[in-house]
């Protein structure tokens, strides 16, 4: 059983280490800024959700699962709305978009 | 694993200070900065101060942040008067030369400190009973070493009667910072809606576990302060005007009541400080939920500035 | 080569490279900045020297631990007040510069005559 | 009972610090009665202590929380400390009589900014400075210190003008560079002794790297904070341009505190560690400050400015104790040549804070403070002037002074030791004194060509507190006699002594002729000096050529200490 | 599975550390304010591995604190540069 936990652990954390490296290498790929953040946040909160979920088995009480998973939640929230502020600062000041 | 870690960490650290020094514009060093602050929150866990990590997550990543970025912003137009006032060649070599001789000298007395490494830890423990709280950074802040934690809180009131002392003339008493617009379908106000709540009751969760697990009142009325901030930017609330009693007796009811429970300790307990035996722990508690709103309020008036403004909203 | 001694080398570099910072670059801003760096390179090698006091089952010596974070809240009072003097120089005087001299004199002698 | 006195610490930090809290919600008037209150409270609590401590003839020390070092702070006052908390006990309520009229808030009129800041801001100051004087713990001196500059730096910015708000801002910026070194070395102490309290570091420490590192890193960051030459880079646009009673504030306490802990360090915590080397580099920046600070004030067109230079000068005669007070075995003692220095620095916080006072007020009543034209000054405001007087023949050192007394008590000790260099600083630091002495005295009683156009009446309760200020200095030498050995002032009226205050206003005289900017100007190599020198200093304050002496100096304490190191 | 998670740790502070070197370049000040923001993800990641790794529990406190405060300098950003 605690092999299985620790199977999933490991996969899923592999997985979300993944998407960092995916969303580094389109930041270095991609030509303008707008696709490339755009990649980045994709592959950035997609990379956390799954080194959270890996996380989960493993810290060990309900409580601080919950937390985990709020603290994922708020990433997410903060990373959405900021994202939209910048961007619609940068096209009102007419950035090419 | 871990040596790569921290040899990565540290590569990492010292390339982002050498950029917030080196980078050609204030606005790009600060954003280094920024993110030099998140590292040396890793920096701390590594070495074991959770209770450091803590207060630097929230302090380094947030309001320090915050203010450098308004500031970076609002000076952009400086850049070019500053850029002409560099010094020569010369002066720079002689400032490396300088620097890198304190570094070599502060890096041979690392690797000369004692072995054993000399420490209070035995010290601390065996008489963290007395302190009744099971955190020993608390007891160190609120217990042995009292006094600092209270002139902590003195140099943060310090440090805002000097921000207000700037005050235009014609605005003293007023509202500190600008007039913030309001967008009730703002991206702004809906995050300031949706934060705060969770914020409160995380920034009160770690002011009460801060007794007993690292915690404490500074970290969590950070967290507090940046969601009135919150608030603020987004226009939902604004700013007090500076010249309120009800806001000043906030702002002094946490010392106040510190050195008040202090001078308790000096008649029942025989030293300014001291706490009766079994009273320790209410003590404590009382005197950070006192230091709570203090801390705050000032935190926040701090960020928001100088009063920029008269009294009207 | 063990944890705190990284640490405690690294913080060593931390302090010159904000020195240089603080003695070259003359707009106020990053001087503040490099004050921080500076500050932070003083208060990791105090956490570093905390770390080497790890004794009685705790990680690291909780004295310096507990100073850190009053070091840390006294750093970020000077970094706002310097801030706000900063910001209040430039409403003021139109130029955030340092570097004018004795300036005293020229002002309040015109503001009289 | 005992607790009763010892506790007398705790108030003397703890009462200025509650009149501010107070005051802060009462605002306005209130809170500036509030201070005017605190004032004698302070005065009475200094007394109290320093009454105790020649009872008991031993350290008082208060066991914080009832925790012993290390894990907790003790304060301690020693008769330093106590002589240091009466004496700024006296300046401040001196300051406080003075400051009324110039920042009055009306009862019923709204709070004003520029007087409540600085009723607040003088306590604040207050409560700082008694910390830094009996705290016992390094990092407790840190924030005491922190707590001094923020306090000290909106004092420079109160009129708000941009100038001011730069001097003020360059003053905070390097004040920080020097904190943050002291931090330094507290840290490393910390990391080789394990303990932050003064006497237990001091019977631990031993004379190896670490200590020289820390003993190195916190003194240069203490003389930042006392504007030391050449790190003065702040101090002369800072306290010329800050309202008078701030400039007083400034000049006379503010620099006292991290001088008084370079004193502390040196004295009580590394005795041993600090060699004769060293404090022979440390007097020599002393000797230069004089000769610099002085000849750039003869150099100045502004009286204010004037004496802000004249400041720079006499901070280099604070540090013109350290080898004069080591021992025959090679150690820093406590002895006379330290009663000595500490009788300097009361002398010079009471003679300086008069002077500002009386350059304030000229200020105020003539709308301006151009040397040149101050012609008829004397006749118009004669109090103020004989304060100015006064102030200047304490600063000199003219019987029966304090700074009299200290000087003997040098000289006596330089020529025990076969210092003779010292004699000729010493000697010739009055002279310089009197050099811009001279020169003001000679222009204010100038006979005026048309009647002296006052823009204000000054009030004569300022004239009254900068004259008791300056007559305390003048008069120090009676209340210092007592634990000073006998023999150092035999008798100070005796045609010697004469003769020689006699000579230092002779030479004073001529300095003024040969270097002030207006006088003669056709002395011509002596003119070329002058410039010369003015020219040096602004280069030094410069803020890279500033910074750079700053860690070169930390470079070259350290070596000195590496090398002057027993083997 | 200790080793693991600081493996995983040590290679998203890589990736942080990459994206860092392209963004801070620029061109514009919003690329550099959103790329901070973003990497702020990386550095909560890396600071749950590693908690998680030393079982020091309260390290999910100091996540905590990031992601609450994750967007807090953006959002100053934001109001600075468009006024008030």
């Amino acid at each position: 059983m605690s092999l299985a936990v620790d199977l999933f652990s490991v996969i899923a954390v592999a997985a979300g280490a993944f998407f960092f490296l995916a969303g580094t290498a389109g930041l270095l790929r991609f030509p303008d800024a707008f696709t490339r953040l755009h990649a980045l946040t994709k592959a950035d909160n997609l990379g956390l959700g799954l080194v959270v979920l890996g996380l989960l088995p493993q810290v060990g009480g309900v409580v601080a699962g919950l937390k985990l998973v709020c603290i994922w939640l708020l990433v997410q929230l903060s990373g959405a709305t900021a994202s939209q502020l910048i961007a619609r600062g940068l096209r009102r000041r007419g950035a090419p978009p | 694993m871990i040596v790569a870690l921290n040899v990565g960490l540290v590569a990492l650290i010292l390339g982002l200070a050498v950029w917030a020094i080196v980078a050609r514009e204030p606005f790009a060093a600060v954003v280094g900065f920024i993110a030099y602050g998140l590292l040396l929150t890793l920096v701390w866990v590594q070495l074991h101060g959770i209770d450091v990590a803590l207060t630097e997550a929230a302090i380094g990543g947030g309001l320090t942040g915050a203010l450098l970025i308004g500031a970076a912003t609002r000076l952009r137009g400086t850049e070019a008067e500053a850029r002409a006032e560099r010094p020569g060649p010369a002066t720079r070599w002689l400032a490396a030369a300088v620097s890198v001789a304190v570094t070599l000298a502060l890096a041979a007395c690392v690797l000369v400190l004692p072995v054993p490494a000399p420490t209070l830890a035995p010290e601390v423990a065996a008489h963290m009973a007395a302190t009744e709280v099971g955190n020993p950074i608390t007891s160190v802040l609120l217990a042995f070493r009292a006094m600092d934690t209270l002139l902590e809180a003195i140099v943060l009131l310090f440090a805002l009667i000097g921000v207000w002392s700037l005050t235009p003339d014609r605005f003293w008493g007023g509202r500190p910072g600008l007039r913030q617009g309001y967008d009730a379908n703002g991206i702004l106000a809906y995050a300031a809606r949706l934060l705060p709540p969770i914020g409160i009751v995380a920034g009160i969760y770690i002011f009460w576990v801060g007794a007993d697990r690292p915690g404490g009142k500074f970290q969590g009325a950070t967290i507090l302060a940046a969601m009135w901030l919150l608030v603020m930017m987004a226009g939902l609330a604004d700013a007090p005007p500076i010249r309120r009693t009800w806001l000043r007796a906030l702002l002094v009811a946490g010392p106040l009541a510190f050195i008040a429970v202090g001078l308790v300790g000096a008649v029942r307990a025989g030293a300014f400080l001291a706490y009766p035996p079994g009273l320790a722990k209410p003590l404590i508690l009382a005197i950070e939920f006192a230091l709570m709103p203090t801390l705050t309020l000032i935190l926040g008036l701090m960020l928001v500035g100088t009063p920029q403004r008269g009294d009207t909203p | 080569m063990n944890v705190p001694t990284l640490f405690g080398l690294c913080a060593a570099a931390l302090v010159g490279i904000g020195l240089y910072g603080l003695i070259v670059d003359p707009h106020p801003l990053r001087k503040i900045l490099a004050f921080n760096v500076v500050g932070s390179g003083v208060f990791v090698l105090f956490g570093a020297i905390a770390r080497r006091g790890a004794a009685a089952g705790m990680g690291g010596d909780p004295v310096p631990q507990a100073l850190l974070i009053t070091g840390i809240v006294v750093a970020f009072s000077a970094t706002a007040l310097a801030v706000a003097l900063l910001k209040r120089l430039s409403d003021e005087a139109g130029s955030v510069t340092l570097s004018s001299d004795a300036p005293a004199r020229a002002k309040s002698d015109a503001g009289h005559d | 009972m005992r607790a009763m006195t010892e506790g007398l610490l705790v108030l003397a930090v703890l009462a200025p610090f509650v009149g501010l809290l107070v005051g802060l919600v009462l605002g306005g008037g209130r809170a500036q009665r509030l201070a005017l209150l605190t004032l004698p409270v302070g005065l009475v609590i200094a007394a109290g202590i320093a009454a105790t401590l020649v009872r008991s003839g031993e350290t008082l020390v208060y066991l914080l929380g009832g925790w012993a070092p290390p894990l907790g702070i003790a304060l301690r006052a020693d008769g330093l400390s106590a002589v240091m908390l009466l004496a700024v006990a006296v300046v401040i309520c001196a300051i406080g009589v003075y400051a009324r009229a110039d920042f009055w808030n009306e009862a019923g009129a709204p709070e004003a900014r520029a007087p409540f800041a600085f009723w607040l801001l003088l306590l604040a100051v207050w409560g700082s400075l008694n910390l830094v004087f009996v705290s016992g713990d390094l990092f407790t001196l840190y924030v005491a210190l922190e707590l001094l500059t923020f306090s000290a730096v909106p004092l420079v910015c109160l009129d708000g003008r941009g100038e001011t708000l730069r001097a003020a801002l360059r003053y905070l910026l390097f004040a920080l560079a020097g904190s943050l070194l002291y931090l330094l070395g507290a840290v490393l102490l910390y990391g080789g002794y394990g303990t932050l309290d003064i006497s237990l570091l001091a019977g631990r420490i031993r004379p190896e790297p670490i200590a020289w590192a820390a003993a190195a890193l916190m003194t240069v960051g203490l003389l930042a904070k006392t504007a030391l030459f050449p790190l003065h880079i702040w101090l002369p646009p800072a306290h010329a341009g800050a309202p008078a009673a701030a400039s007083a504030v400034l000049s006379a306490l503010v620099v006292k505190g991290s001088w008084f802990l370079v004193v502390r360090l040196w004295f009580d915590v590394m005795p041993g560690v600090v060699t004769m080397p060293s404090a022979q580099m440390l007097a020599g920046l002393g000797a230069a400050a004089i000769v610099v600070g002085s000849v750039v004030a003869l150099r100045q067109e502004r009286l204010k400015l004037l004496v802000a230079y004249s400041t720079i000068a006499q901070i280099g005669y604070l540090f013109l104790m350290f080898p004069l007070a080591f021992d025959a075995a090679g150690r820093l003692v406590h002895g006379a040549v330290l009663t000595g220095g500490l009788l300097q620095a009361v002398s010079h916080a009471t003679a300086k804070a008069g002077m500002f006072m009386a350059a304030g007020l000229v200020y105020a009543a003539l709308g301006h403070d151009r040397i040149a034209d101050l012609a008829g000054v004397a006749r118009a405001m004669p109090v103020t002037v004989l304060a100015f007087a006064i102030s200047g023949l304490a600063l000199m050192g003219v019987v029966p002074s304090g700074a009299y007394l200290a000087k003997k008590i040098m000289l006596d000790a330089a020529s025990g030791t076969g210092q003779w260099w010292w004699t000729m600083v010493l000697q010739g630091g009055a002279v310089f004194t009197a050099g811009y002495v001279v020169l003001v005295l000679v222009n204010v009683l100038r006979r005026p060509s048309g009647p002296v156009q006052l823009v204000k009446r000054v009030s004569r309760l300022s004239e009254l507190a900068a004259l008791g200020l300056a007559l305390c200095s003048l008069s120090l030498a009676f209340a210092a006699l007592g634990p000073v050995p006998g023999k150092v002032v035999s008798d100070p009226l005796a045609p010697g002594e004469l003769g020689t205050t006699l000579l230092v206003f002779l030479g004073g005289a001529l300095l003024a002729l040969g270097l002030a900017r207006r006088a003669t100007a056709g002395i011509g190599a002596a003119f070329g000096v002058g410039v010369a020198f003015e020219q040096a200093d602004a280069f030094l304050r410069r803020w890279p050529s500033a910074s750079i002496a700053l860690l070169t100096l930390a470079a070259l304490f350290g070596w000195l200490m590496l090398a002057g190191a027993p083997a | 599975m200790t080793e693991f998670f600081l493996g995983a740790s040590a290679f998203i502070l890589a990736m942080v550390g990459l994206g860092l070197v392209r963004i801070l370049r620029g061109p514009g000040d919003a690329d550099r304010m959103m790329a901070a923001q973003l990497l702020g993800t990386g550095g909560i990641a890396a600071v749950l591995l590693l908690g998680t790794a030393t079982g020091e529990g309260a390290t999910l406190d100091v996540a905590l604190t990031l992601a609450l405060l994750a967007a807090f300098a953006s959002y100053a950003f934001v109001k600075a540069e468009d006024g008030p």
